[in-house]
């Protein structure tokens, strides 16, 4: 692929096109600018990193929740 | 994009000068950096899944795992070392000469146009093209489709103007 | 370039086949794979089938009329693993076979020879799982899902069940890795990633997916086996282990296996419904997303299956909260359809009305689902009917309705033929009717508290298990109709214009003849 | 034809007994609020089925190719995605709230007025009171539908399959948590209108609690498949005023006292066969058959068996241990005098013959 050797994108670019993928709403023209500058690998220890936070934030709620009925 | 990827055809090229040469790739849609990665996310995925089973006291999983990744492996690894092969076949300045890439390796053969046999062999249903001379022969169009193989033999023959040595075996 | 291809070349391609039945045990070629493929998972269905009659005999009236306990345990669990593993899944793969090399321009599959073992690890899996019928002790009767330990009370059936189980499972692992290689590898040149038609995308998500929980499986059905033969005692409370553990085990390979079978089918249904809408797909890269994200979230709410088992409260909230947030996705997949449909110019023929009736019907499962992601209502449903009316909305309406849709979308394609129009859609409400009968009064069932799998009911579920017994004998005959439908026409079907679908536009419609050559793409198209 | 056949049993059914379309009368707080959950679920449901279809049957209807309707060449619009993204997400939101508090409330198990452990056997339910008023009433709770009803030999009764012949008997108002426990497969112990279903699992302790605000019976089932007679294992709680529940205990007591066995008594070998035939009949018969012949391939036969009729120690080890790999489960939770018994039940029916009885001392022996 011709993506190799072109400008990586930062980690908070990487970030919010994983969070937008979980959220399920791309737009092809930020999608083909994106693609330009972020490495799949990229993608793939974000959306490993963002399923992590998004199980965490939910147990933590939970957990919370449960807490504040005991207490 | 567009000229990376014809480089990737597995292509007949001739060229009508003085000379005639043939370059066959196979196809490969990949780059072998990227095809490392979507291996690893594959394995990585179902290495971390039984791992964390086998914390859970179900070790019986990781090595249904190990297996698996192995397989894959060895898919992804027979696919990448040949992601390079080419064949290049040409008749110039009277010599018939033969570059094989495979797997890394590459083999250069060179015959007298005059004395190489063409062949075309029936191998366990499959019919493969051979050039060959002085008892030494060498595989081409292994990336070619049957009819296309076909079709680069007929060419060869007409350029080395040796006809067929027929469908023996 | 290629300028040598002439009559004698095709020649060559086609003499040396071998013909008979030798050529379909020794075929590499994908098509031939593929064909074989959906044969047996049609097979595979009319057998599973025929269970589910048995069942609804039985279910017709209260009372034991048709079949004694232990054989009605049997049909609900040889139902289920049948339909699951022999008709669905082989049948998506058989769609795989056909369509992925045809979709990126490729010749064949990257791994012609492993991809004809993959086919054949089936017959012998299906084959073992019969015989197991025949054991002493007869079948075994432990669902489809084979919690310990009632696996470990059973006869022989149960080992023969977990070798099939373990073949279906290698012949899975086998196909996965020959999709994620071809489409990886063996893309046309100019088909980007980005560019591949949805089917393709979902294929290889869907292979993603069985790498990662089919050693899951293995995993559990090996421990039930040395649970019950070399004295483990992974799911045995005497011996240390917990029965728990099995479950989580097994959902954890069976949610995504939910998805396993649901993802191709979106990708079927992606195809069809642009095309009959003469529209491009609507968010297609919101699609592939949604679909990723579906995959990955697949594997962080395989306990909403467990609710009763006594996980802690804060697990509960927390499989509670991330099945309900799942939903998302799905649905903005449901609304990209809608979309893709809105001002289209859509016309009704086989394929866009089995797909129309799963959007339908796959929506009503999808609402089905809301109420059970709801824990303390899902507790109350849990292992009731309810339940059972779920999944087959989501599994016959999701799975078996889109596989219909592309059964009838690309057999024009495969077989030059064409289908009788007027058949194909006496087809499809025969089956949206019946498999309503059947399916929709099963809800109420759930709801007033008739559990699964039992082979005698209380008086006062009596009206809804006969309507739904009619129903299901009505789907089954409809069933038997889409056969003789399809017989005639690869008989005495016309032959099929060279585009039959005005508005399909993948690779396999605009570059290559109709019907698709023995070898297709020998030069790969150039994709722009 | 078969269309009609499903609306003239609809129609048959409805002009019968009143059909069942929803979740049966909530008899406890929890179950209500369930069912208010359920409705408003189906409500917002009902919203969402009237938006997605009707654009769906809109758009059939209106941009169709017959009536000359034109593909417009669209294929994005970030805007809409993200509005209907948001939309269900806020109203998932919304529903997050009751969804957590009922399941807060059914699960809350704390401060119990009565405690009772009810455990899944192949195929009944075992009680035993363990806290509270009633401490220490201990019973089996099986099927009490007779055989020939269920084969259709003779008329269903109303309650068909969902009587026994020992219900579970509570308070009316008062707090009753049930722990819930299985001695061979997984179980699960179901009462719909109490809102109660809770697994239990063979070497684990589970908890579930209800509160019955009303008096009645009601009525439910194994949830969970465990073998041949999952679908005959029915649970029936009777829920009573305080004071009938102060009988029932007081006669349960008595009834437990009378049923105690002495333990020094002298037992003959009839007076064995007779206790050892109820014996059977509760525990056995399921499988083993009432001729004793079993189901061959499934369940062996106990008429003419050598094991049978073979020493007896063989046989009482199985009885107290089980045979891994089958269904025969251990017994070991009947007395000694029980087992005794229907050993010697066994070894003197259908043919068998062993006059030498084995005794309650021997079973003990062989703990």
């Amino acid at each position: 692929m011709p993506e190799a050797g072109k400008r990586d994108a930062s980690i908070g670019a990487v970030a919010r096109t994983v969070f937008w993928s979980f959220f399920g709403v791309r737009r092809r023209a930020h999608h083909e600018d994106e693609t330009v500058r972020i490495k799949p690998v990229h993608v793939i220890v974000a959306g490993v990193v963002g399923a992590a936070v998004f199980v965490a934030v939910l147990v933590t709620l939970a957990k919370l929740i449960v807490g504040g009925a005991a207490g | 994009m567009q000229q990376e990827a014809e480089a990737n055809l597995p292509r007949v090229e001739a060229d009508d000068g003085h000379g005639f040469s043939v370059t066959v790739r196979r196809n490969c849609s990949i780059s072998p950096r990227n095809a490392c990665l979507a291996f690893a996310a594959a394995a990585v995925v179902s290495f971390a899944i039984g791992v964390g089973f086998a914390a859970a006291g179900a070790w019986l999983v990781l090595p249904f795992a190990g297996i698996e990744i192995a397989a894959l492996a060895a898919a992804f690894f027979f696919h990448a070392r040949h992601a390079g092969d080419c064949e290049s076949i040409a008749v110039r300045d009277g010599r018939l000469r033969i570059e094989v890439r495979r797997g890394g390796a590459c083999e250069v053969h060179e015959f007298h146009p005059a004395w190489a046999r063409l062949a075309l062999r029936r191998c366990g249903g499959e019919l493969r093209l051979f050039v060959g001379a002085h008892g030494r022969d060498v595989e081409v169009g292994r990336h070619l489709t049957v009819p296309a193989r076909g079709a680069l033999a007929r060419e060869l023959g007409a350029r080395l103007g040796s006809g067929w040595r027929g469908l023996g075996i | 370039m290629s300028a040598v291809l002439d009559q004698h070349g095709h020649e060559h391609a086609h003499d040396h086949h071998p013909s008979g039945l030798m050529r379909w045990v020794t075929t590499t070629n994908h098509k031939d794979i593929g064909t074989m493929y959906l044969w047996f998972s049609f097979a595979m269905f009319i057998v599973g089938g025929v269970m589910a009659l048995v069942i609804r005999a039985e279910l017709f009236q209260p009372g034991l009329q048709v079949v004694n306990p232990e054989f009605f345990n049997a049909m609900t669990t040889y139902h289920g693993l049948i339909m699951v593993f022999g008709a669905i899944m082989p049948a998506f793969v058989g769609f795989a076979n056909w369509q992925i090399p045809m979709m990126i321009g490729a010749p064949d599959m990257a791994f012609p020879r492993m991809n004809n073992w993959s086919f054949w690890l089936l017959p012998p899996a299906a084959t073992l799982l019969i015989a197991s019928f025949f054991m002493p002790g007869g079948g075994a009767g432990v669902g489809w899902t084979m919690y310990a330990p009632l696996t470990v009370q059973q006869g022989p059936a149960m080992d023969l069940m977990i070798f099939a189980v373990h073949i279906l499972g290698m012949s899975s692992i086998m196909g996965s890795i020959n999709i994620i290689t071809t489409l990886l590898n063996m893309r046309a040149p100019g088909m980007t990633l980005m560019k591949m038609p949805l089917f393709c995308w979902t294929w290889l998500i869907t292979a993603y997916l069985l790498i990662a929980v089919m050693p899951v499986l293995a995993g559990a059905v090996t421990m039930t086996l040395t649970d019950r033969h070399f004295g483990t005692t992974f799911f045995n409370a005497a011996g240390g282990g917990d029965p728990v553990l099995y479950q989580h085990i097994f959902w954890f390979f069976g949610h995504p296996e939910v998805y396993i079978i649901a993802i191709p089918a979106f990708g079927v249904i992606s195809q069809v419904i642009p095309a009959f809408s003469r529209k491009p797909l609507f968010g297609y890269t919101s699609m592939v997303y949604a679909t990723a994200s579906i995959a990955i979230l697949s594997f962080i709410v395989w306990a909403h299956h467990m609710y009763t088992v006594g996980m802690p409260t804060v697990g509960q909230l927390y499989f509670m909260y991330a099945t309900m947030l799942i939903a998302i996705p799905t649905g903005v997949k449901v609304f990209n359809w809608l979309a893709t449909m809105w001002k289209g110019s859509i016309t009704f023929e086989t394929p866009m009305l089995f797909a129309l009736g799963f959007l339908f019907l796959f929506t009503m499962g999808g609402f089905s689902g809301l109420v059970l992601s709801l824990t303390a209502v899902d507790v109350q449903l849990h292992d009731t009917y309810y339940v059972v009316a779920h999944f087959h909305y989501v599994m016959v309406a999701g799975a078996l309705f889109a596989a219909f849709a592309g059964v009838y979308y690309w057999f024009p394609k495969w077989t030059g033929k064409m289908y009788d129009e007027k058949l194909g859609k006496l087809h499809f409400w025969l089956s949206l009717i019946f498999f309503n009968v059947t399916f929709f009064v099963q809800h109420f069932l759930g709801l007033a508290g008739m559990p699964r799998r039992i082979p005698d009911y209380a008086l006062q579920f009596t009206e809804f298990n006969m309507i739904s017994s009619i129903g299901a004998f009505g789907f089954g005959l409809s069933q038997v109709f889409f056969f003789y439908v399809i017989v005639k026409a690869i008989r005495s079907g016309e032959k099929a214009p060279e585009h039959p679908w005005e508005g399909a536009d993948t690779l396999e419609w605009t570059h290559l003849p109709t019907p698709a050559p023995y070898h297709s793409f020998e030069t790969p198209p150039v994709v722009k | 034809m078969l269309a009609g056949a499903g609306a003239a049993a609809l129609y048959a059914g409805a002009a019968g007994a009143a059909l069942e379309w929803n979740f049966q009368t909530p008899a406890t707080r929890t179950a209500a609020e369930v069912n208010d959950l359920h409705l408003l679920m189906m409500a917002i449901i009902f919203v969402i089925f009237v938006g997605v279809f009707g654009v769906m049957f809109y758009s059939i209807y209106a941009h169709r190719k017959s009536v000359g309707h034109k593909a417009e060449q669209f294929h994005e619009n970030t805007t809409v995605e993200v509005i209907w993204t948001v939309i269900p997400f806020l109203i998932l939101i919304a529903m997050a709230w009751p969804a957590t508090r009922a399941l807060l409330n059914i699960r809350d198990t704390a401060h119990p007025d009565i405690t009772i452990k009810a455990t899944g056997y192949q195929w009944k339910w075992g009680y035993d009171y363990l806290q509270g008023d009633g401490q220490g009433i201990s019973f089996y709770s099986s099927l009490s539908t007779p055989r020939a009803q269920i084969e259709g030999a003779e008329p269903k009764g109303p309650n068909y399959l969902l009587e026994v012949d020992n219900p579970v008997v509570v308070p009316v108002g008062k707090k009753v948590r049930v722990l819930t426990t299985a001695n061979d497969v997984i179980h699960a112990w179901y009462v719909p209108s109490l809102a109660v279903k809770q697994d239990a699992i063979p070497g684990f302790v589970r908890e579930t609690a209800f509160r019955a605000e009303k008096e009645g019976t009601f009525r439910g089932q194994c949830a969970e498949l465990c073998g041949k007679d999952h679908g005959f294992m029915p649970i029936v709680v009777e829920v009573v005023s305080e004071e009938k529940y102060a009988a029932w205990v007081a006669e349960q007591k008595k009834k437990m006292a009378a049923a105690a066995d002495d333990p020094n008594k002298q037992w003959s070998l009839p007076e064995l066969v007779a206790r050892g035939e109820k014996v059977f009949a509760a525990n056995c018969v399921a499988c083993h058959q009432a001729n004793g012949k079993g189901v061959p391939g499934a369940f062996p036969a106990l008429a003419g068996s050598a094991f049978v009729n073979g020493p007896h120690d063989a046989l009482l080890k199985l009885l107290l241990e089980g045979r891994k790999g089958t269904a025969m489960a251990s017994f070991k939770q009947l007395t000694d005098t029980e087992l005794a018994a229907v050993a010697d039940y066994i070894r003197n029916s259908w043919g068998n013959a062993n006059p030498e009885p084995v005794l309650p001392a021997q079973v003990k022996a062989a703990r």
